[in-house]
């Protein structure tokens, strides 16, 4: 891509977002800032999948255990997001290091299920508390912000949801050409191999987990503090195979593919459930469809597109 | 807790074990063979149960129904292997991943399309109705001993199958050995058709199974996947006889937990380990053996 | 769009002035998919036959029905919620058949000025410090159908109860008010997860205790496999429980095993009264089964709606239905009930039993009222706002 | 007496009944390179692995500058400066050519944790990587993916790694396998001059390469060293020939 064409997509795309609350209802804004979210997460989870080389299927804890920390500290008393985010985004990180570390000790289709297997723990601890509501979940007051943002106001959050998926993006965006992303996608390519130049890639691929497993979090606590409501289903594993499906229909292995699968994935799912009671069919059929026709092909496609990647992988 | 009562429970645990067994073997082989995740066997589950009460509901008798069931899920597993699952064996994980979890969606939501949201009626078999008296005190359900033992004896079947035949041979070479197997002259997709039709049908009897003890449902398999899943995992992938150690021990474990710990540990706190105990066994084992029980 | 016009065709063959008229434009939130999607299914159906009988109008206005689908879950409810309240400009939302999601919707609805009526759902937190002027409940507290069934229990004299339950909210409630309800002596107390398979533990334990009954609170599928495991043991107990254990969309899936079971609710298929026998007839007719408590709760929702419509004058703001829904009276399909100060109802629970009739098929036997005039306990807490 | 750059004592190591290594010492000096000859299955590259730190022995040690690292995993192996390349070039096959040497130089480093800078613009990273790529003449393909070059081009992008770790110890496992006459040549001139600079274990099927390349020889035969010493003293050693060259003693004769 050029960097005219670039640019230029860049700046048009900022005004769209910009725009996005004076031209949108507060539904459909509701919707991006979802998108969004959902986006944050699936970012996290394509630094495991496009960039580490691994298949987690469990990472919907990470995003439980962020809307569940959030829930139950501002339950506690905790109001203010500046106290509160910090904290449930470490409780995911700790998770995330907790059962990366026992995960990552095995690879490919035995890190799948192990991730799962972890996942169905936490989700029956949720299930489990039963002054949180237990299987019902609980509500939670929207987290404040000093006075500097009305977190009941649609645009704010939108704002708020749009700065902090942006920043996190730049960030990831600098993360994977760091010599830590470097290192993490030398592990991907050949693990034997970076050990015997001195490299261990267990610490690179823990790392990689914990930032993924925070950044899920950290969707979880927007997640819970957009819909105002915590249930166990927000660890579920289908949730799971949800974001793994978001980083397939945008493109594994680079960032922006993660918020673009997100967006793909909640407008089909609206979609398609305004279309049908039947929708779970076709949303399957079309994943099959992705997978067997596409998969492959457009990755590959989108990467011969961009002279970035094809220098240094 | 009473002797009788003990051996009550051991035979509830067995039963459970010998049920997950059945569908965790199916995914253990396609993995060990053809290096491949199958999310989409707890559908087979499910179809299992609603093929096998629709043939049961249209012969009016189920052991007209069994059979015909059965070949029903032949034609499904095939369709599976040869439209979807054939494609992917060579592609990532994730494709695979995703590709049986769409399987999945589609087959759960298809069985609501095809046979309705209300939940479809079977019964115990005329013959296995009744209980036996196991011991002085305790009756125990036929068709429970009788899941028992015919799921048992497909499993020493299997055994056989895996250590005595030629098909056995080229299971446990494998899917590091895929040269090997092609050396010998023997057609590999004929193979790994095979192989997942075994699995799939195995996994699709486990719901037949299931059926009469349970609801046939949208979605019946999904929790009984995961726990397979489970054992999978405990019991070291591709491994059978890893499975089965697996499946008894979570079996057990779930039997046992649930009406233990709630016991032991008050309600509350009781109930909620009990849900896991599956769960930090498989980490207690994992932390011991990475690869599960049947790694070295 | 799953919305739809009704009455349309018949406003336009009258006058000018009845062409004129705004549709009331209802938000219909539930669960229509997955798993969980047989509630809203027969909610469903229950609503649309109401609305059939009522040739297609609610106080005599045309009525455009929009469906949401919550699939289930609170994050995606409070989106749906948004979408009739922010984008098709809905103030009325009905359907809502699972707690949860009217627990994650009601804040943000009603903070939005919203009237929620809700035809199923009915969590205890939302009747006691949760009540809110604009939120009713029309269909039943949870605690209701087991109050009706600990105490027929008591007065049918059984000694020792056993008592089981799914492991969450409801089945606290459920279980909990039986046996707050009961006199006699608790012999257990089990919760089972929402997801198991297979109880044959626990019928073990149960076997072993010797109750002189059992009380029961499952649902969906987790009700036919304990029922059917129940009746496979063998145990020669008798099985109580409330609505959900048995129900008319679970008869098929139960088979025998459901004949004998008594059953505590607020409505049964087996009621005497005109209003119910045109809707059972109507329902078994469309749809070749009996109708369900979630079916019955859709199809009174309409009369009830109907009636505040008349009541308020063809007015349908959240404002004029509120008022008319607190004094409506109507010919409901369950006999008589009445709204309390916190806006749940206040009714008779009957029981009922699953038998097999004369064509063969289940059906349900009329076994009179179990307690007249039924409230909540949760009211006192109700400090409802003016 | 000088310290041994690397040395191996009493390694051994089975394979169920087979013994692959059989108490096998070795012993190299700084700026000496000793050739390892065997026919196949004598147990070299398992001998490497050991060395190296990717199969654990059964017995024995390995020492590097004296300093004992036979508990160590590979990776601290490597980071200590024993290096291996390896027989079949093994490259990060998604990266270009200097993002592969760019990587051993940046694992060279105490550790690559650091999350915001860019890699390919660390110079700390890229300029050694650069000299190297240069230093083997592979400057004109360096921002190439490593896919798309020719074999022999790969074996000196595989070298090239193995230096960019920083070794103090090289470890070559038939580095002219596979290469072409004249690219064998370039590749023994390249690598008579690395000699100065590390101590190096050469393993090498190419008996003119072994004896024009090594200060001293040990030859392995079943996991056990028969001989050892000057190649010129072995090549005329009976033993050697009868074991190792047997049939083709001629041939092996003639080469030399």
């Amino acid at each position: 891509m050029n960097p005219m064409f670039r640019n230029t997509i860049l700046v048009a795309l900022a005004a769209i977002f910009a725009a996005a609350p004076w031209a949108l209802d507060e539904f459909s804004l509701n919707l991006v800032t979802r998108m969004l979210i959902f986006g944050i997460a699936a970012m996290g989870v394509d630094l495991l999948v496009g960039f580490a080389g691994l298949v987690p299927l469990g990472h919907a804890a990470f995003l439980g255990l962020g809307a569940y920390a959030a829930g139950i500290l501002t339950d506690m008393g905790l109001e203010s997001a500046f106290v509160v985010w910090p904290l449930a985004i470490m409780v995911g990180a700790l998770g995330a290091a907790i059962i990366g570390g026992l995960s990552l000790r095995s690879s490919g289709l035995y890190f799948i299920m192990i991730t799962l297997a972890f996942a169905q723990m936490i989700y029956y601890v949720f299930q489990s508390l039963r002054a949180y509501g237990g299987d019902d979940g609980f509500a939670l007051t929207r987290n404040t912000f000093a006075g500097l943002i009305d977190p009941y106001d649609s645009r704010a959050f939108y704002f708020l949801t749009l700065a902090i998926t942006l920043v996190i993006f730049l960030l990831l965006l600098r993360v994977v050409a760091s010599p830590f992303g470097v290192a993490l996608r030398a592990a991907r390519d050949n693990e034997a191999r970076l050990a015997a130049v001195g490299l261990p890639a267990f610490g690179y691929r823990l790392v990689a987990f914990i930032l993924s497993g925070a950044l899920c979090a950290f969707a979880g606590v927007l997640l819970a503090n957009l819909t105002g409501y915590i249930t166990p289903g927000y660890g579920s594993w289908p949730q799971s195979g949800e974001l793994l499906m978001m980083v397939l229909l945008g493109t594994a292995g680079t960032i922006w593919g993660g918020l673009l699968g997100a967006a793909i994935f909640v407008a089909l799912s609206e979609v398609l459930s305004e279309v049908s009671d039947h929708w779970m069919f076709y949303l399957g059929l079309l994943i099959v469809l992705r997978v067997l026709l596409a998969g492959g092909e457009t990755t590959k496609l989108l990467k011969r597109l961009d002279p970035r990647r094809r220098a240094d992988g | 807790m009473t002797f009788s009562l003990f051996v009550e429970q051991v035979f509830n645990g067995l039963q459970l074990g010998m049920l997950l067994f059945l569908v965790a073997v199916g995914v253990t082989l396609v993995f060990g063979v053809m290096n491949l995740v199958n999310l989409s066997q707890g559908a087979l589950v499910m179809m299992g149960g609603f093929l096998l009460a629709t043939a049961t509901k249209a012969t009016s008798s189920y052991w007209l129904g069994l059979p015909l069931g059965i070949a029903a899920l032949i034609v499904i597993a095939m369709l599976i292997e040869l439209l979807v699952l054939r494609r992917l064996y060579a592609r990532p994980h994730i494709d695979q991943v995703l590709a049986t979890f769409g399987l999945m969606l589609m087959f759960n939501e298809g069985a609501v399309m095809i046979w309705g949201r209300d939940p479809v009626f079977m019964a115990i078999p005329a013959a296995l109705e009744g209980s036996v008296t196991l011991l002085p005190g305790v009756a125990y359900p036929i068709y429970r001993l009788a899941v028992t033992i015919f799921a048992g004896a497909l499993g020493v079947a299997l055994h056989f199958l895996i250590s005595r035949t030629r098909l056995g041979m080229l299971i446990r070479a494998g899917a590091d050995k895929r040269e090997m197997i092609q050396l010998l002259g023997v057609d590999i997709a004929f193979l790994y058709l095979m192989v997942f039709c075994l699995g799939g049908v195995l996994g699709g009897v486990a719901g037949m199974l299931l059926g009469p003890i349970s609801a046939v449902t949208t979605g019946m398999g999904d929790p009984i996947l995961i726990l397979a899943l489970v054992c999978v995992v405990i019991g070291g992938l591709g491994s059978v006889g890893g499975a089965f150690v697996a499946a008894m021990l979570v079996g057990m474990c779930d039997t046992f937990g649930r009406v233990l710990l709630p016991q032991a540990l008050g309600a509350g706190t009781g109930q909620a380990i009990a849900n896991m105990i599956v769960y930090l066994v498989m980490a207690a084992i994992l932390i011991w053996r990475p690869a599960g029980l049947a790694s070295r | 769009m799953k919305s739809y016009l009704l009455g349309v065709a018949a406003s336009v063959a009258l006058s000018g002035a009845a062409m004129a008229q705004e549709p009331f434009r209802i938000g219909f939130l539930s669960t229509m998919s997955g798993v969980s999607g047989v509630l809203g299914q027969d909610q469903r159906r229950g609503f649309d036959l109401a609305l059939e009988h009522l040739g297609g109008k609610i106080g005599g206005l045309p009525v455009q029905v929009v469906e949401a689908d919550d699939k289930f879950s609170a994050a995606d409810a409070v989106q749906q919620m948004s979408r009739l309240i922010d984008r098709e400009k809905i103030q009325v939302i009905t359907g809502l058949v699972a707690s949860n999601v009217l627990m994650a919707i009601a804040k943000p609805a009603l903070a939005k000025g919203a009237l929620l009526i809700s035809a199923n759902a009915g969590p205890s937190p939302l009747a006691g410090p949760g009540c809110n002027p604009n939120l009713f409940v029309m269909s039943f507290q949870n605690d209701q159908w087991s109050t009706g069934v600990g105490k027929y229990l008591s007065d049918k004299g059984y000694k020792r109860v056993y008592f089981m339950g799914m492991n969450f909210q409801a089945g606290w409630d459920h279980t909990k008010a039986a046996i707050r309800n009961f006199t006699g002596e608790k012999v257990a107390e089990v919760y089972t997860p929402v997801d198991q398979l297979d109880f044959s533990a626990e019928l073990s334990q149960l076997r072993a205790a010797k109750p002189d009954a059992v009380y029961a609170f499952y649902v969906g599928g987790q009700a036919i496999a304990f029922v059917k495991q129940f009746a496979q043991a063998k145990l020669d107990i008798p099985l109580f429980g409330g609505n959900g254990l048995s129900d008319p969309t679970l008869f098929e899936g139960q088979g025998d095993a459901a004949i004998g079971l008594t059953l505590g609710t607020h409505w049964s298929a087996a009621l005497e009264n005109p209003v119910n026998k045109k809707f059972v007839d109507g329902f078994v007719k469309a749809h070749g089964r009996l109708p369900s408590e979630t079916a019955a709760n859709g199809y009174d929702d309409v009369l009830m709606l109907d009636a505040a419509v008349k009541e308020s004058g063809g007015k349908t703001t959240p404002d004029a239905l509120r008022e008319a829904l607190r004094k409506v009276k109507y010919a409901s399909i369950r006999g008589d009930w009445h709204f309390n100060t916190n806006q749940f109802p206040v009714q008779n629970i009957y029981m009922e039993q699953v038998e097999r009739k004369p064509d063969g098929k289940l059906g349900l036997k009329f076994l009179g009222i179990a307690a007249k005039d039924v409230q909540d306990p949760y009211v006192g807490e109700c400090k409802m706002a003016k | 007496m000088v310290e041994a750059a690397l040395a191996a004592r009493s390694l051994s190591k089975r394979f169920g009944s087979l013994l692959v290594t059989d108490d096998v010492s070795i012993e190299l000096r700084a700026g000496e390179a000793l050739g390892l000859i065997g026919p196949n299955g004598a147990g070299k590259s398992t001998l490497i692995a050991q060395l190296a730190g990717r199969l654990p022995p059964d017995s024995g040690q390995v020492l590097l500058e004296g300093r004992d690292v036979s508990a160590l995993p590979a990776h601290a192996r490597a980071r200590a400066g024993l290096v291996q390349s390896f027989q079949v070039p093994s490259l990060f096959s998604s990266f270009s050519t200097l993002a592969n040497v760019a990587i051993a130089a940046q694992a060279a480093h105490r550790h690559s944790y650091s999350f915001l800078r860019r890699a390919d613009r660390a110079r700390e990273y890229v300029e050694p990587a650069r000299a190297l790529i240069e230093e083997v003449g592979l400057s004109h393909c360096a921002d190439r993916n490593v896919g798309a070059l020719s074999h022999g081009e790969r074996r000196y992008v595989e070298l090239a790694v193995a230096l960019a770790a920083r070794p103090k110890a090289l470890l070559l496992d038939e580095p002219l396998a596979g290469l072409s006459r004249a690219e064998s040549e370039r590749m023994i001139a390249f690598i008579g001059k690395l000699k100065k600079r590390y101590a190096i274990l050469l393993v090498e099927h190419d008996m003119e390469a072994v004896f024009s390349l090594a200060d001293s020889l040990c030859v392995l035969v079943q996991g056990r060293i028969i001989a050892r010493g000057a190649p010129a003293a072995l090549r005329a050693d009976p033993a050697v020939i009868e074991a190792y060259l047997g049939d083709d003693a001629s041939s092996g004769g003639a080469h030399a």
